[in-house]
């Protein structure tokens, strides 16, 4: 079996570089704004982190491989050759630095679209070996174990038992013919459990039948985030088996950004053919069944509260008015963020920056840009739909000595639930 | 012929009062566009003047700017001033004929050697000796001799300044201006085709007056006559600005008076006093008769690219030659496009799988 | 050479080449971009990603709308000054307008000169700021290099030299305009070879920028 | 066949504004220090029309002297004492240039020493002689 190696991370870059990727570098003007838009560069005020620099060797092997000035540069010597040491150093700004939130790409005047390069350039670098350590391991437990995080089915299932005993609600496994198939990401199953039991509950008073597979219940794709398409079709690839094996109408991503687009966007194309099912966020299902009226709620928050929007699911993703809709139901006093919707800042932990070790610091650094919105916001309550971010928030708000709680959207619904039923039933 | 007497002799000894003489000097002045402060120093000069020799040589021209020199005012107060030279030689104006004439140029030429002044008219010819010759002798030879004793020359209207039009493409006669030719004296050029008349005598005046050439800008003109533009001191400048333009020379812009610069008027090229000097005794100058400035005083402006084409617009330019910038570009790029997609499909065809095993061993760990 | 002769270089040989060697390279670099290719989007899509890739070309020129960036105001504002000074002053000044009908044929009303004059000024003041910017602001040093210098002086001195032209300034007019046609030469001449492609190219990448959002429903 | 009218609408070069403003400050300078002014016509830009528009606004004062000498010169106080127009004419009229001095008098119009000792001469010649040299 072959090894990771510089040509193999040139190769594929080779295959990554499309027309997409040419006319961005082509248009770029180093005006710096895409760096305004950053929150690793505005918290830090280091120009590495800039962003379209992020870019450089890609840059540069596009401009060596693809255009013919580049060539006769190359031929004159004028443009340095893609090195090993080269790479090593852009593994901090590749993987680090870079949430892949896709604020630059929004802001970006000549229109670059540099998130969807840096996923790219994800790729070259893992396939030369310069993935970060943590993100290593994190992939290799997604494939080897079925979870990034090493949750294994046995655990899920004693999380169902519990819920079973808080709701009385049966969390259905491999059910073949149910109209929704549910993905978890282990996040929620070891840390934010209440997601599971808001789900069940909610479907049981919209009288809607789903399952959960036991063989793909893992909604996260590591693959995506360390750069290497193959795992991450090969994880995909476990969600589409299942789905098209329990016969569902339509997937559910769960509250988790990257998942999201993993599944949604980036699925189909990594398997190379269109899925026979839909793919939905929650909130996205949620919505759905508040249009039609299967979504009871009874009582009012009048806590302040804000949104916090997962990049994945606004500027990344599309699902921006779901969540709006959704809280408004239960909440009197929502407000928003200077920036949010599609504008929204990162929490500053997506795109593998939380499962690599090597990014702690930095994490927590890029925080403070969130920290400055909420206390700018003097909110009483955090709601966000990401297991991922609200990790990270509520790390970061340890970390700074803020008190506020963080909240699912899902759950702060299903606490609202008017659902006569399930309240008897419960153990309340 | 007096020539040791001073100009104010002359001039009383013509009966001409010193009121009459101040009247002459503040025309002078306003001639040489001195300012009217400068009249009392130009009357003490002139007073002063002693009467110059001139030798005037004709080339390859076409005898206009002797025509608009002796057409335009004579007998006039500049007149005067050839009362106050000796023109000792010009082969269109002087009685003599033959060689009693070529004998007035060489005893004039012996008799003021190192002092006389030579004005020259016509371009000379370098391609054969033979396209323009004076009694058997070429321009060149004429030129070089007697420039040789010349205190200074005044190269007369476009062809002697510039080449004019006998240097127009693809000059078949291989014209030169004097400026070619001769380099060790000072040269005064008075291009215009032909040139104001007051220019000439204005130039004359001025060697006449302060017994030295006035300054010349980098092309050897009179900054006095050649300091402005036509377009700068034309009066339809403001039509310019507020960007009305004749389109046609029978539309309503021509009819108003409007700019005439999109029909090539070169006056923002032109250097030359046409806009305040005016011509035929300050009547019009062509911009005001409504056709667009020809360019005539500057080098070359028979071949400045149409006397009908804005003066910003391409010339010469072939269509075929750009379209074939394009073609071969498109050519070149759609070879290195498809060598780029060879290359992409190469890689894509060498890419071996991607699993975890690798991840965990690579060159680098 | 005198000026006159310069002059009738640069209006006719020179433009000959300028033209010629800016078409070759511009279709060399925009066929390499077109001609990679990319690949077809499988996923579900929320919306045709044609009217978003359309809006966003237009929608990246337009000033950010309330609050999307605060802080590089100066960016924006210099930007903004110069992008737009540069365009008035190619497009609406008569002269300029004279060479593109006698080129392509086509041709519409001029501004008033002092108009487009203040343009200039406008333009040059801009970009000198921009310089300024570019060389005093940590974040802008560290991203340049030699390229983006190269593009700015090719990009100002048609600018300098055509004001110079219109105000005479230090020099005869003559020699001024041939200077001026000259600096946009060398301008069309390393256009296709410097980040100036941007000029073109920024469409195109809007137009993958705003469609590919588009697909999945997000404005851009 | 028939020309269409030309509708020629008069250009204005924006000068004779200009000079009105010189001729009174020069006017005003010379009541204060007594500095004398000329102003050449010749050396500005005008309108076709524009010098007779400006002739017009002058109008024509209490004082008009005619020189001969060297053809013709009209030396014509303007409606504004202290403003002078003084043409120069050749010997077959033509005008060959036009000043507007603003002075107390116009410095022509007083005798000239060398004049008037060519004058005294020829008077002391026609006292002894009983005629003219």
């Amino acid at each position: 079996m072959s090894k990771t190696s510089l040509e193999r991370g040139l190769n594929i870059l080779r295959e990554q570089i499309d027309s997409p990727t040419a006319a961005f570098f082509s248009s770029c003007v180093h005006c710096g704004l895409c760096a305004q838009a950053c929150l690793f560069y505005t918290e830090t005020c280091n120009p590495a982190y800039i962003p379209i620099r992020k870019l450089e060797p890609m840059r540069r092997l596009w401009e060596q491989e693809y255009t013919l000035t580049g060539k006769l540069k190359k031929l004159l010597g004028l443009s340095r050759p893609i090195t090993h040491e080269e790479l090593e150093q852009w593994q901090e700004l590749v993987y680090n630095s870079c949430s892949l939130c896709g604020r630059c790409s929004l802001v970006c005047p000549a229109g670059l679209d540099l998130t969807y390069m840096i996923r790219k350039f994800r790729e070259g670098m893992a396939a030369s070996g310069h993935a970060p350590e943590g993100l290593i391991g994190a992939t290799t437990r997604a494939v080897e174990l079925g979870s990034p995080m090493g949750v294994t089915l046995k655990a899920l299932e004693a999380q169902a038992k519990h819920v079973k005993a808080d709701s009385g609600l049966d969390i259905p496994f491999d059910v073949e013919g149910a109209e929704y198939l549910v993905l978890l990401s282990s996040m929620e199953i070891i840390n934010y459990p209440e997601y599971l039991q808001a789900v069940a509950r909610i479907f049981h008073q919209a009288k809607k039948t789903w399952t959960i597979s036991s063989e793909a219940f893992e909604a996260t794709n590591s693959g995506i985030q360390i750069g290497v398409s193959d795992i991450a079709a090969e994880l995909v690839q476990r969600v589409v088996d299942a789905a098209e094996k329990l016969r569902v109408k339509t997937v559910i991503s769960p509250e988790c950004g990257h998942a999201y687009t993993a599944i949604r966007w980036e699925g189909p194309n990594l398997i190379g053919r269109p899925f026979g099912f839909r793919v939905r966020h929650i909130l996205e299902v949620l919505d759905e069944l508040r249009e039609q009226g299967l979504l009871q709620v009874e009582g009012v928050e009048d806590a302040r509260m804000t949104f916090h929007d997962p990049c994945q699911l606004v500027r990344r993703g599309g699902v921006i008015e779901a969540p709006r809709n959704l809280i408004r139901m239960v909440a009197r006093n929502f407000v928003e963020m200077k920036d949010h919707g599609k504008m929204n800042w990162c929490c500053g932990a997506g795109g593998g920056v939380s499962a690599n070790e090597d990014a702690a610091e930095i994490r927590l650094k890029a925080f403070k840009r969130k920290k400055k919105q909420l206390e700018r916001l003097q909110v009483d309550g955090l709601v966000t739909a990401c297991a991922n971010c609200r990790i990270q928030i509520e790390e970061g708000l340890e970390e700074n000595d803020m008190d506020m709680p963080v909240i699912g959207l899902t759950e702060m619904l299903a606490s609202h639930l008017k659902d006569e039923e399930a309240r008897e039933g419960g153990a309340t | 012929m007096n020539k040791e007497r001073t100009l104010g002799e002359i001039l009383r000894q013509q009966g001409v009062s010193r009121r009459g003489f101040l009247k002459f000097c503040a025309t002078t002045a306003s001639l040489m566009a001195l300012p009217p402060g400068m009249v009392p120093t130009i009357a003490r000069a002139l007073e002063n003047a002693r009467r110059p020799s001139v030798i005037w040589l004709s080339f390859q021209e076409c005898t206009g700017c002797t025509e608009s020199l002796t057409r335009s005012h004579a007998p006039t107060i500049e007149g005067l001033i050839f009362d106050a030279i000796s023109l000792d030689y010009h082969h269109t104006l002087q009685a003599a004929a033959g060689s009693a004439a070529e004998q007035a140029r060489e005893s004039a030429m012996k008799e003021n050697f190192g002092n006389y002044l030579l004005v020259v008219d016509g371009s000379i010819p370098l391609a054969n000796a033979g396209f323009s010759t004076i009694a058997g002798t070429s321009n060149l030879e004429i030129l070089k001799e007697v420039a040789k004793g010349a205190a200074a020359i005044i190269a007369v209207g476009t062809c002697a300044a510039y080449g004019g039009l006998p240097h127009a493409k693809p000059n078949p006669t291989g014209a030169v201006p004097v400026s070619a030719i001769i380099s060790d004296k000072p040269i005064v050029n008075v291009p215009g085709c032909p040139p104001i008349p007051v220019v000439i005598s204005g130039v004359l005046t001025h060697f006449l007056t302060f017994g030295r050439l006035p300054d010349l800008d980098h092309l050897g003109r009179p900054l006095a006559f050649y300091g402005n533009n036509i377009h700068d001191r034309c009066y339809r400048r403001p039509f310019y600005e507020r960007g009305q333009f004749a389109e046609s020379f029978d539309d309503e812009g021509a009819r108003k008076g409007w700019c005439l610069y999109k029909l090539g008027c070169k006056g923002p090229v032109t250097y030359n006093a046409c806009a305040t000097t005016k011509w035929n005794n300050g009547t019009s100058f062509p911009i005001e008769s409504g056709h667009g400035c020809l360019g005539c005083s500057e080098p070359d402006f028979w071949d400045m690219g149409g006397f009908y084409r804005a003066l910003s617009e391409p010339i010469g330019l072939s269509a075929r030659t750009v379209a074939g910038g394009a073609i071969g570009g498109a050519a070149l790029g759609a070879a290195s496009g498809l060598l780029n997609r060879k290359k992409k499909a190469e890689a894509l065809a060498r890419h071996e799988k991607i699993g975890v095993d690798e991840l965990k061993d690579g060159e680098t760990k | 050479m005198n000026s006159a002769e310069f002059l009738l270089w640069v209006r006719g040989s020179g433009l000959q080449i300028a033209l010629w060697i800016f078409l070759f390279g511009m279709l060399i670099r925009l066929l390499e971009i077109f001609l990679l290719g990319r690949k077809k989007n499988l996923a579900e899509l929320r919306a045709s990603g044609t009217a978003a890739g359309l809006r966003t070309m237009i929608s990246r020129s337009l000033p950010p709308g309330g609050n999307i960036i605060h802080r590089p105001r100066f960016t924006f504002v210099a930007g903004y000054a110069f992008h737009i000074g540069l365009f008035v002053v190619i497009f609406f000044l008569t002269p300029h307008i004279q060479v593109i009908e006698s080129l392509t044929g086509l041709a519409w009303p001029a501004l008033p000169t002092p108009v487009v004059d203040i343009f200039t000024v406008i333009s040059l003041v801009a970009m000198l700021a921009l310089l300024w910017h570019r060389l005093a602001s940590r974040l802008l040093n560290f991203l340049s290099n030699g390229g983006d210098y190269l593009a700015w002086t090719l990009t100002f001195m048609p600018l300098l030299t055509g004001y110079m032209a219109y105000h005479h300034l230090w020099f005869p007019y003559t020699g001024l305009l041939a200077a001026h046609i000259l600096s946009v030469e060398l301008l069309l001449i390393l256009f296709p070879f410097t980040k100036l492609t941007h000029t073109f190219t920024i469409f195109i990448a809007r137009w993958y920028n705003g469609m590919m959002a588009g697909e999945k429903g997000v404005q851009s | 066949m028939s020309f269409p009218p030309l509708e020629i609408t008069r250009p204005e070069s924006g000068n004779l504004k200009l000079i009105l403003h010189e001729i009174s400050h020069a006017l005003s300078e010379l009541m204060a220090t007594g500095n004398e002014r000329s102003i050449d016509l010749r050396g500005i830009p005008l309108a076709p029309g524009e010098e007779k528009k400006l002739l017009e606004s002058l109008g024509e004062g209490e004082i008009r002297a005619e020189l001969d000498a060297l053809g013709k010169s009209r030396i014509q106080e303007s409606r504004y004492s202290g403003v002078w127009i003084v043409t120069h004419c050749n010997s077959n009229g033509e005008i060959m240039g036009r000043f507007i001095e603003i002075t107390r008098s116009p410095a022509l119009l007083a005798a000239q020493t060398e004049d008037m000792a060519a004058g005294l001469d020829a008077l002391r010649q026609l006292i002894a002689t009983g005629t003219e040299s």
